[in-house]
């Protein structure tokens, strides 16, 4: 018992260790390695902080779905702690997400906001899933919230491509397409140095999104464990 | 109808409400389930209606585990709740009538007729529940299991509201429920009465059955266990 | 007991207890209007830009309206404990859903066939041959709006704060279903005709039949959340 | 502010808000494994009284 706990921690701190190198060797790759992007300059470089974390967001809300719905079918607790960490870790990344784009969009388009498509959706997706920790908060039951939190779940996530396809359509039909969107495939005429900073970034963003993951539901689990101990006391 | 409750356990929070109950139930058994405040009794019954989900254990009716979601088996559970689980704003007559049809057994005009005719509200069928005493009230939800005939009817307590006469209707309506075959279980802090009514005692001592036992005259072990678990409720032996 | 049985008994007992009030239906259509002379003083909008206008406008009225009936939507059942009662009974949980659905569907809708004609009169519009074709929109529209609003405002039934909670999860949700609304509007008041907003229409749909398909599907938990 | 004026500023939010969430999550991570292992040792001498 001790020992799978003690070999967990240790786990743990190789994947933070790793998370830590990934880290560095991915900021030295692009701020310095990486070249200037041709049209913005070295304000591109942000790309490499905001491409991962919105991946690292995205694969949150989908850690939230199958935990979920995990949760509802089976009722085990693990599904729903997953779950709830993945929640929080995805409005952190969300969030981040946001700030990036807009520090980006001063210099690129001279305002901190604009309703690029873009920014929009992940404002929207940032509105859901902090609505889904308030609805989490705000019903005492811890079972009937865990079920409650569940659906909206799975019910926001089935609701993405939606609201993906109405924000776009919406920008499409008003305006021409952001300067985000280049014509041409971003793979086509990209420094092979921007790929690579590129790929390394998401590797780190990854180990450290998995590092922070399992901190945080170990914190509910081990929260769960009290419970568990508090209610055989009071027996 | 019979009844199996096999390791039933239930915890709120920080707190086992309901630990570790087993009870096998056989047709036309009449239980009193006694207990102070607190020992887990609305809990049980709760249960039992699948009102609420267990932590733990599991509820057999007629051999079939009860779930969320079967609605044979709801069809078969009536839970009495004295004053609540009527609409309001609906006449008495709508009120039966919907639950009826809900349940799509005797909702004919001449059944509902009868069961109002039974608990002498016949008058007043066409009068809003809301305008009603709770004593009426009780009353109306004695007709209603009357027309839902359920194989297993649970009672939370439903002798505060009633007057005289409607406590003679109540336990005249629950024997001959229980003489069908059927199952009642009462929570009640009036003993005498509800020993007098059960064939079977069952004490919750916090959250656990402390005693189990087929009614007989006399009856030792049960002032024993009366004595140890409710001592200061009132004289049973009138 | 097939579900639209079910579905229609509970629905009808819902339509009883409206009709002996009105609580629902009249708060709902006063706030509507007055969401309307709200608006006419807050704009002041010229003639011309009325039309440009009227489709959000209309829309977000009807929003915060439906809000103001998802609300009280399950009010009767909060009374007595009336959900225990309907909880225990053998009901398909997927009908309670259906019915409850319907039902504000048939509330918005009402409110939605008086206060229409009234922005016409007030803000002097002239186009009532579109009407029609708006009511349509508006019925697809309002149809998401009160599959995902019944899911909703189940889920907060227990919850601290619900009315206040409920608009917050429900409306990042809506956000297909008010801006589609809002575009096939728009492009039937300035053309006449859906045209490129047939798209729209067709995201309408689609997100009206997912969710009502979701919502039969998993209430079951919803409810007993 | 010049270009790597932005890029810092975008690149310290970030990793500046990760490593507090991160300080933040082990200071709670320390206090709920203090109450666990408080309330572990204490059911270990309950049980010990038993036996």
């Amino acid at each position: 018992m001790t020992q799978s706990i003690e070999t967990a921690k240790k786990r743990k701190g190789i994947l933070g260790g790793l998370a830590l190198v990934a880290v560095a060797i991915g900021l030295y790759w692009s701020l310095a390695i990486a070249p200037p992007d041709a049209y913005q300059g070295e304000v591109q470089r942000i790309m490499y902080l905001h491409l991962p974390s919105i991946l690292t967001a995205y694969l949150s809300y989908f850690l939230v779905f199958v935990g979920s719905g995990m949760y509802l079918w089976k009722r085990e607790k693990r599904d729903d702690l997953l779950a709830h960490a993945a929640a929080e870790l995805g409005v952190l990344f969300t969030a981040l997400t946001i700030i990036e784009g807009s520090i980006w969009g001063k210099p690129t388009w001279g305002v901190w906001w604009t309703w690029d498509a873009r920014l929009t959706l992940t404002a929207i997706l940032l509105l859901i899933y902090a609505g889904y920790l308030m609805l989490r908060s705000l019903i005492d039951d811890e079972n009937r919230a865990a079920s409650a939190a569940a659906i909206l779940g799975i019910i926001g996530f089935l609701d993405i491509p939606l609201i993906h396809m109405s924000v776009y359509w919406w920008r499409t039909l008003h305006q021409p397409p952001s300067i985000l969107r280049p014509d041409k495939a971003p793979w086509e005429n990209v420094h092979p140095a921007m790929l690579t900073a590129l790929t390394i970034s998401f590797v780190a963003f990854l180990l450290l999104y998995f590092y922070l993951l399992s901190l945080r539901y170990r914190v509910g689990e081990m929260r769960h464990e009290i419970k568990a101990l508090r209610v055989e006391r009071g027996a | 109808m019979r009844l199996t409750i096999n390791k039933l356990a239930k915890a709120y929070g920080f707190l086992w409400a309901l630990r570790d109950v087993n009870l096998d139930l056989p047709p036309s058994a009449f239980v009193a389930l006694l207990g102070p405040n607190g020992a887990g009794k609305t809990t049980l019954l709760k249960l039992l209606a699948g009102l609420i989900a267990p932590t733990a254990g599991s509820i057999q009716v007629d051999g079939t585990t009860m779930t969320a979601n079967n609605a044979a088996v709801r069809r078969q559970i009536g839970f009495l709740a004295p004053a609540d689980h009527l609409y309001e704003n609906l006449t008495v007559w709508e009120n039966l009538r919907f639950f009826a049809s809900l349940y799509e057994r005797n909702d004919r005009a001449v059944d509902i007729e009868s069961a109002l005719e039974a608990v002498g509200l016949a008058q007043r069928r066409d009068e809003f529940v809301a305008n009603l005493s709770s004593g009426l009230k009780c009353r109306v939800s004695i007709a209603k299991w009357q027309l839902l005939q359920p194989g297993l009817l649970l009672l939370d307590e439903p002798y505060g509201v009633l007057d005289g006469n409607g406590v003679d209707l109540l336990e005249g309506f629950l024997r001959s429920h229980c003489q069908q075959g059927h199952i009642v279980i009462m929570a009640s802090h009036h003993v005498s009465r509800a020993l007098k009514l059960c064939n079977r005692a069952v004490i919750l001592h916090r959250g656990k059955l402390s005693f189990d036992e087929t009614k007989r005259q006399p009856w030792p072990s049960f002032a024993q266990a009366f004595d140890e678990f409710l001592p200061h409720g009132e004289s049973w032996t009138s | 007991m097939d579900l639209l049985t079910q579905t229609y008994l509970l629905l009808r007992k819902d339509l009883l207890l409206e009709l002996r009030r009105r609580d629902s239906l009249l708060t709902m259509f006063f706030f509507g209007t007055l969401l309307l002379f709200v608006f006419h003083f807050s704009f002041d909008l010229p003639p011309d830009k009325v039309a440009e206008m009227a489709p959000a406008l209309l829309w977000l009225a009807f929003l915060f309206t439906g809000t103001l009936g998802l609300a009280q939507l399950f009010q009767a059942e909060r009374e007595n404990h009336c959900l225990d009662a309907l909880l225990l009974s053998p009901l398909d949980r997927g009908a309670l859903f259906l019915a409850k659905t319907i039902f504000n569907l048939i509330l918005m809708l009402l409110v939605e066939l008086v206060v229409i004609p009234l922005f016409w009169i007030l803000f002097n519009l002239s186009a009532w041959n579109l009407l029609p074709q708006l009511f349509l929109v508006i019925l697809l529209g309002t149809i998401g709006f009160c599959v995902l609003g019944t899911i909703m405002s189940a889920l907060t039934l227990r919850a601290r704060a619900r009315e206040l909670l409920l608009p917050l999860v429900l409306f990042p949700l809506m956000i297909p279903v008010i801006l589609a609304t809002i575009r096939c509007m728009e492009s039937v008041l300035r053309n006449g005709e859906f045209g490129e907003a047939l798209s729209w229409l067709k995201l309408l749909v689609g997100f009206d039949v997912i969710f009502i398909t979701v919502g039969i599907l998993i209430f079951d938990w919803v409810i007993e959340s | 502010m010049g270009a790597w004026g932005f890029v810092s500023l975008a690149y310290g939010i970030v990793y500046g808000a990760i490593v507090v969430y991160w300080l933040f999550l082990k200071r709670r991570f320390r206090q709920v494994e203090t109450e666990l292992n408080r309330l572990r040792a204490s059911e270990a001498t309950r049980s010990d009284d038993k036996s």
